[in-house]
């Protein structure tokens, strides 16, 4: 597909003394493969990882098709089981680290300058490198499927000792990988952090900042404190595959639990990464349909901090039955419950926003409408899971694999796609084709209901997570989530087609494409050039 | 003192005001307000731990 | 048959009564603890339902009425303290209402003192091990699903993939202690019905306890991923009468005994090969395959493997002792001296390993003891 | 101008302030593994014990209860020995010394060293658990075919809850790969072994440091 290429620069610049020490382009930029391979230009990189993105969400989604046709009904047909435990774990890694992590990380590239005024991000090399990373990373990660011994076999949550002792000879690859994608995460997340504090508009305080900033600059402090905590507990299977060590495993005076925790406590916190930014996007669209500022617009700021703050505290609470003294499950149980408060007040700022508003239903609305319903029934099933005793019943059923689900495929990607067709009349100039959109809502929200509702009766009948065939009586959940897969699978080419079709052409969008938009974006024109705020625009304190 | 202690309470719940969060950014001592996040952390991490104790009994 | 079940599902839904053990909610179970469980997965449900009615509530009331299409014209309010102050609070204690209760259940699921019965639990790739403490009662429990059904040669029964060959058989009305361990990777035991659910740790213990109400068969399944076979390890419990698990356990003790005193005796190749083949198809075949082609390269082939067909002392020394560091667990305790001495001979003249050698259990029991 | 200069030291600080913090929290994650072991110590989570001898505290002997201490062996793959308890469980009373032997059956053809993981249950009779002496403080080297019996000595602190009476003590022996040893290191450490605890604790001190706990 033809990606979205800004239109090229018109040679005239108002500013001749360029940015100093970030001379990097305003000669005519190489033709061709290069000009992607070399690009600094903060558009042209977040284009770059949001194509990446959508690939990655593809094979992904391939991925998890394959686990649910072998799911369709009870028996193997498909595949062997060794093969159907590759596809889950494979399933997971792409689309946690390799779709939804650098879908943001590509919204942020395009939005965070727009929205603070600042003429690219702070470190336009590193940019470029952090994003080149990403590729070979998961080239490298995929390559593990053709290896002997298969790929990764273990989980996306990879727990030892079947990640060590009795991993496929391929584990040495995933790790490197993984350290890749961390590295590449831990770079993007300090570009965020240098852009957001120093290259703000002369009078935009943080406390003026639009909240996608916001939720972006939390969740690069999080990236920051977590990447490397992943870093070093792969650094530790490394070292136990391959020198000896014992860190994760009794026989050397080392434990097994302690990988658990060590893991999750990269891995609650990498939760919310994934989820962060997706407040922020549902919080710039809410109001612009709406017509109405957003509702405790600080509040909003506090509570995405405070559910920051807890994510470092919560993380045991997946680990209720691996045998934590009582005590441990108390603090885990309360502390995870407490959650749900700086959650809640979020949900009923958003809907206290749409009250005496005057919306209207244009496709990022609806599926900003859409994340906030999705993920509150997400948000609930979460409640549920909180409850310790509940889920030592709860535990590694489907019904866990439907609450994640909720949260990240309505949650997380909706608030992807939201943005998407929010800002794509300002990337390419057109307005995507909101027939086309209307479908490709309709169609998303029907199969992921039809995929992921029954996994919740699945899972409290009895159903564990991650095995490839099953026992009769959870045959008919199966068949229908099977169903509503392949159908969610098959209307995400809408989407796909939506977009072609936008960046070839369509109705023209004015600078200020959406009537209730209020932020820095929509002050340039559309398409954005591929240089904007080279002088510093005069940012006024607005409504919030 | 007592409104940094305020509004990092606040900050915790998730509610603030306009008003004060004006008030708090023009006040422009963003340490205290780091610090007292911080300790009011920690206050929070042991309460909880000991009521977790306590329920244990 | 599956599509008139779901259509019965859906039937009881409409008519409002109450989900139990239909199938698509979680089950109340027989125990005190479960039924605890069950309780608090009502109770946090029904609030997350009614929360859910107001919020979800107030939200399509708001898009309906407040339409642009129908001229509504916007607000500019953008906070209101006490409001958020309210919706702060109310959670709050909502939640501390289901902490308390929560807490009390969890107090009683973890004391397990004063337990009648100690039970051993060892999870191995991919069989359950039970060791009744203190009673020399021992035995492994596979899956007896046939590989014919689940690639769907053959009609799959109505416990496909949720019967064992030997259930772990425990008597009602008395406190059983659990102790968990694993010899691999990490699996976890799980009865939906006893709601007991516990991860089992290489080189660590855990503990749990049950204390069935009532007898019957109950099912579950290994909930932790621990390789391949990890959706073909159930586990299945016969929960018994008092007097009837006394005969029982009695029973099993004499029949350990006989076993222990078959060792002495010289043993036929007929009746060594007969034994050996059942003891292959239920702990041997799920990695090395049926007819001994493993699938290289983490399970060798037995069949026409040179080593294996020259070295009886190798061959008989990697099956008592295992392999370190690979998934081939040592069956020094896991099964008999006949067990042992059954499927080397099995496996040494099966499949054109016709090596002809025949291994006596006497001579597998003095290697054990020396 | 001025700003842009101003924003480029800005964006140089901020730079060098997150990554001196990723570098923390990379040593940190590796900081978490003593941190763990430290925390189960001392809160006695997870059933670990300490790996170092404890000494007898005289305390007065609670004869009013009883607590049944069970004792599991097992094996694991690759290593052909035998691990045996002289008795399935004993009863003591809190603040009694006690001593049990084990016995360990090297049943190959050659010399190979092994270690007994310990691991108690219920977790929380971990801090109240004593032992004097205990095989699991070190790795045991054996001859071929040879047996070697080792006692367990150990108290029950009289402070253990009233709702623990039933301690479970399991041992999980697991192989050691190392070189073997010259003849006379391991005889000194296989006469040492026995009784003399102090002697042990720092030969093994050694040994554990070289195999184990190569953090």
């Amino acid at each position: 597909m033809a990606p979205k290429l800004p239109p090229q620069p018109p040679l005239q610049h108002n500013t001749t003394a360029v940015a100093d020490g970030q001379s990097h382009g305003h000669a005519a930029p190489p033709k061709g493969i290069l000009r992607w391979l070399l690009t600094t230009n903060h558009k042209e990189i977040g284009s770059l990882y949001l194509i990446f993105s959508l690939t990655m969400f593809f094979i992904g989604g391939i991925f998890a098709l394959v686990v649910r046709a072998e799911l369709f009904q009870p028996g193997l047909q498909l595949v062997e089981p060794e093969f159907f435990n590759q596809m889950t774990t494979m399933h997971g890694l792409i689309m946690v680290f390799a779709a939804v992590m650098p879908a943001f990380t590509g919204l942020a590239n395009w939005m965070i300058p727009l929205q603070i005024g600042a003429p690219d991000m702070a470190l336009p090399r590193l940019n470029n490198f952090s994003f080149w990373l990403l590729p070979v990373s998961f080239t490298l990660l995929l390559s593990t499927l053709l290896m002997p011994g298969g790929g990764p076999n273990f989980g996306w949550t990879f727990y030892a000792p079947l990640s060590t002792n009795f991993a496929p000879p391929s584990t040495t690859f995933f790790i490197l990988a993984l350290h890749i994608a961390g590295i590449s995460s831990i770079l993007g997340a300090i570009n965020i952090i240098a852009t957001i504090l120093n290259m703000r508009a002369p009078g935009m305080r943080l406390m003026d900042m639009p909240l996608f900033v916001w939720t972006w600059l939390i969740t690069a402090f999080l990236l920051i404190a977590v990447m490397p905590v992943l870093a070093g507990v792969i650094t530790m299977m490394l070292m136990d595959i391959n020198f000896g060590t014992s860190f994760f495993d009794a026989a050397g005076g080392g434990d097994p639990v302690l990988f658990q925790h060590l893991f999750w406590f990269f891995g609650h916190p990498e939760v919310y990464i994934m989820i962060l930014p997706a407040f922020g996007i549902v919080s710039a669209i809410i109001p612009t349909f709406a017509r109405k500022p957003l509702f405790g617009y600080a509040s909003m700021v506090y509570a995405t901090a405070a559910i920051a703050l807890l994510s470092f505290l919560v993380w045991a609470h997946h680990m209720f039955i691996v045998g934590l003294p009582l005590v441990a499950e108390l603090f885990f149980m309360y502390s995870t419950m407490l959650i749900a408060v700086p959650t809640g007040v979020k949900v009923f700022n958003w809907v206290t926003t749409l009250f005496r508003g005057s919306i209207s239903f244009e496709s990022p609305m609806l599926f900003a409408l859409a994340f906030v319903v999705l993920f509150t029934i997400g948000g609930f099933s979460g409640l549920m899971l909180a409850i310790a005793p509940a889920d030592f019943q709860y535990h590694d059923t489907y019904f866990v694999v439907a609450h994640f689900h909720y949260v990240l495929v309505p949650g997380a990607i909706f608030a992807i796609m939201a943005g998407v067709y929010y800002w794509l009349p300002k990337w390419t100039g057109h307005y995507p084709n909101e027939k086309l959109a209307q479908w490709h809502f309709w169609f998303s929200i029907i199969g992921v209901n039809l995929t992921f509702f029954p996994m919740h009766f699945a899972g409290l009948a009895g159903m564990p997570r991650r095995i490839p065939d099953y026992a009769l009586q959870f045959a008919d959940f199966n068949l229908l989530s099977s169903i509503g897969a392949f159908f969610f699978g098959a209307s995400q080419l809408l989407f796909v087609l939506g977009v072609i079709l936008c960046v070839r052409g369509g109705k023209k969008a004015p600078a200020k494409a959406w009537e209730g938009a209020e932020d820095l974006e929509w002050t340039v024109p559309s398409p954005a050039p591929l240089h904007t705020f080279e002088t510093p625009p005069v940012f006024h304190r607005t409504s919030h | 003192m007592w409104s940094v202690v305020k509004s990092v309470l606040a900050a915790l719940l998730g509610v603030q005001s306009n008003q004060k969060r004006e008030e708090d950014f023009s006040s422009g001592r963003p340490a205290a307000y780091l610090v007292t996040g911080m300790v009011i952390t920690l206050l929070f991490v042991l309460m909880l731990i000991f009521l977790a104790m306590f329920a244990a009994r | 048959m599956r599509s008139r079940w779901w259509l019965m599902a859906v039937s009881l839904a409409a008519s409002g009564s109450q989900a139990q053990t239909n199938g698509w909610n979680m089950p109340v179970g027989v125990t005190d603890v479960s039924s605890d469980i069950y309780g608090l997965h009502m109770t946090i449900f029904w609030i997350c339902v009614v929360i859910g009615l107001v919020v979800f509530g107030a939200m399509f009331y708001s898009l309906f009425r407040y339409r642009h299409s129908k001229g509504a014209k916007a607000a500019h309010f953008h906070e209101h303290t006490s409001v958020e102050v309210l919706w702060t609070a109310i959670p709050i204690l909502i939640l501390v209402g289901m902490a308390v209760p929560a807490t009390a259940t969890l107090k009683n699921m973890y004391d397990s003192s004063d337990a009648e019965l100690d039970v051993m639990i060892t999870g191995q790739q991919w069989r359950w091990r039970y060791e009744y403490l203190g009673e020399d009662v021992a035995f492994t429990s596979n899956m007896s699903t046939p590989r014919t059904q689940i690639s769907g040669e053959e009609t799959r029964g109505e416990h496909y993939l949720l019967e064992v060959d030997e259930p772990l058989v425990l008597p009602i009305n008395r406190k059983v202690r659990f102790l968990m361990t694993s010899d691999d990777v990490i699996h976890s035991w799980w009865v939906p019905d006893l709601a007991v659910k516990q991860d089992t740790i290489p080189g660590f213990i855990n503990e749990n306890w049950v204390k069935i109400n009532e007898p019957g068969i109950y099912r579950g399944q290994c909930a932790e991923l621990c390789g391949i076979d990890h959706g073909f390890m159930p586990v299945v419990v016969r929960a018994v009468e008092e007097e009837e698990f006394d005969s029982w356990l009695a029973e099993r003790k004499e029949a350990a005994e006989q076993e222990a005193m078959g060792v002495d005796r010289e043993w036929a190749m007929d009746e060594l090969v007969e034994r050996g083949e059942s003891v292959y198809q239920s702990i041997c075949s799920s990695c090395h395959q049926a007819e001994g082609q493993g699938s290289p390269p983490a399970f060798p082939a037995l069949a026409n493997n040179e080593q294996l067909i020259n070295d009886v002392d190798w061959h008989l020394d990697k099956v008592v002792n295992g392999v370190s560091g690979a998934a081939m667990p040592a069956f020094r305790s896991t099964l008999n001296p006949v067990e042992i001495a059954a499927v080397v001979t099995y496996t040494r003249n099966a499949w054109g390993n016709d090596t002809g050698d025949v291994v006596q259990p006497s001579a597998v029991a003095e290697l054990i003891a020396q | 101008m001025d700003s842009q200069e101003q924003a480029r030291v800005g964006v140089r600080r901020t730079v060098i302030r997150t990554i001196a913090a990723l570098i923390g929290m990379f040593g940190f994650a590796f900081a978490l593994v003593p941190l763990y072991d430290v925390f189960c110590s001392i809160t006695g989570i997870n059933g670990k014990v300490d790996a170092t001898a404890k000494s007898v505290v005289h305390e007065e002997v609670d004869e009013s209860r009883y607590i049944n201490v069970q004792f599991i062996t097992r094996g694991s793959p690759g290593l052909p020995w035998q691990m045996s308890v002289e008795m399935r469980q004993m009863s003591v009373h809190p603040g009694q010394m006690a001593e049990v032997d084990f016995t360990f059956t090297n049943n190959s053809h050659s010399e190979s060293w092994g270690r007994a993981v310990p691991s108690v249950s219920p977790s929380n009779a971990t801090l109240h658990l004593r032992k004097i002496s205990c095989f699991c403080f070190q790795e045991q080297q054996l001859q071929a075919n040879e047996r070697l019996t080792i006692p367990l000595v150990f108290q029950l602190a009289r402070d253990l809850p009233d709702d623990i009476n039933t301690i479970t003590l399991v041992y999980t022996l697991y192989p050691v790969e190392r070189e073997i040893q010259s003849i006379t290191l391991n005889n000194a450490l296989n006469s040492s072994s026995n009784k003399d605890s102090q002697n042990d604790s720092k030969n093994s001190s050694k040994n554990n440091k070289a195999a184990g706990e190569a953090i």
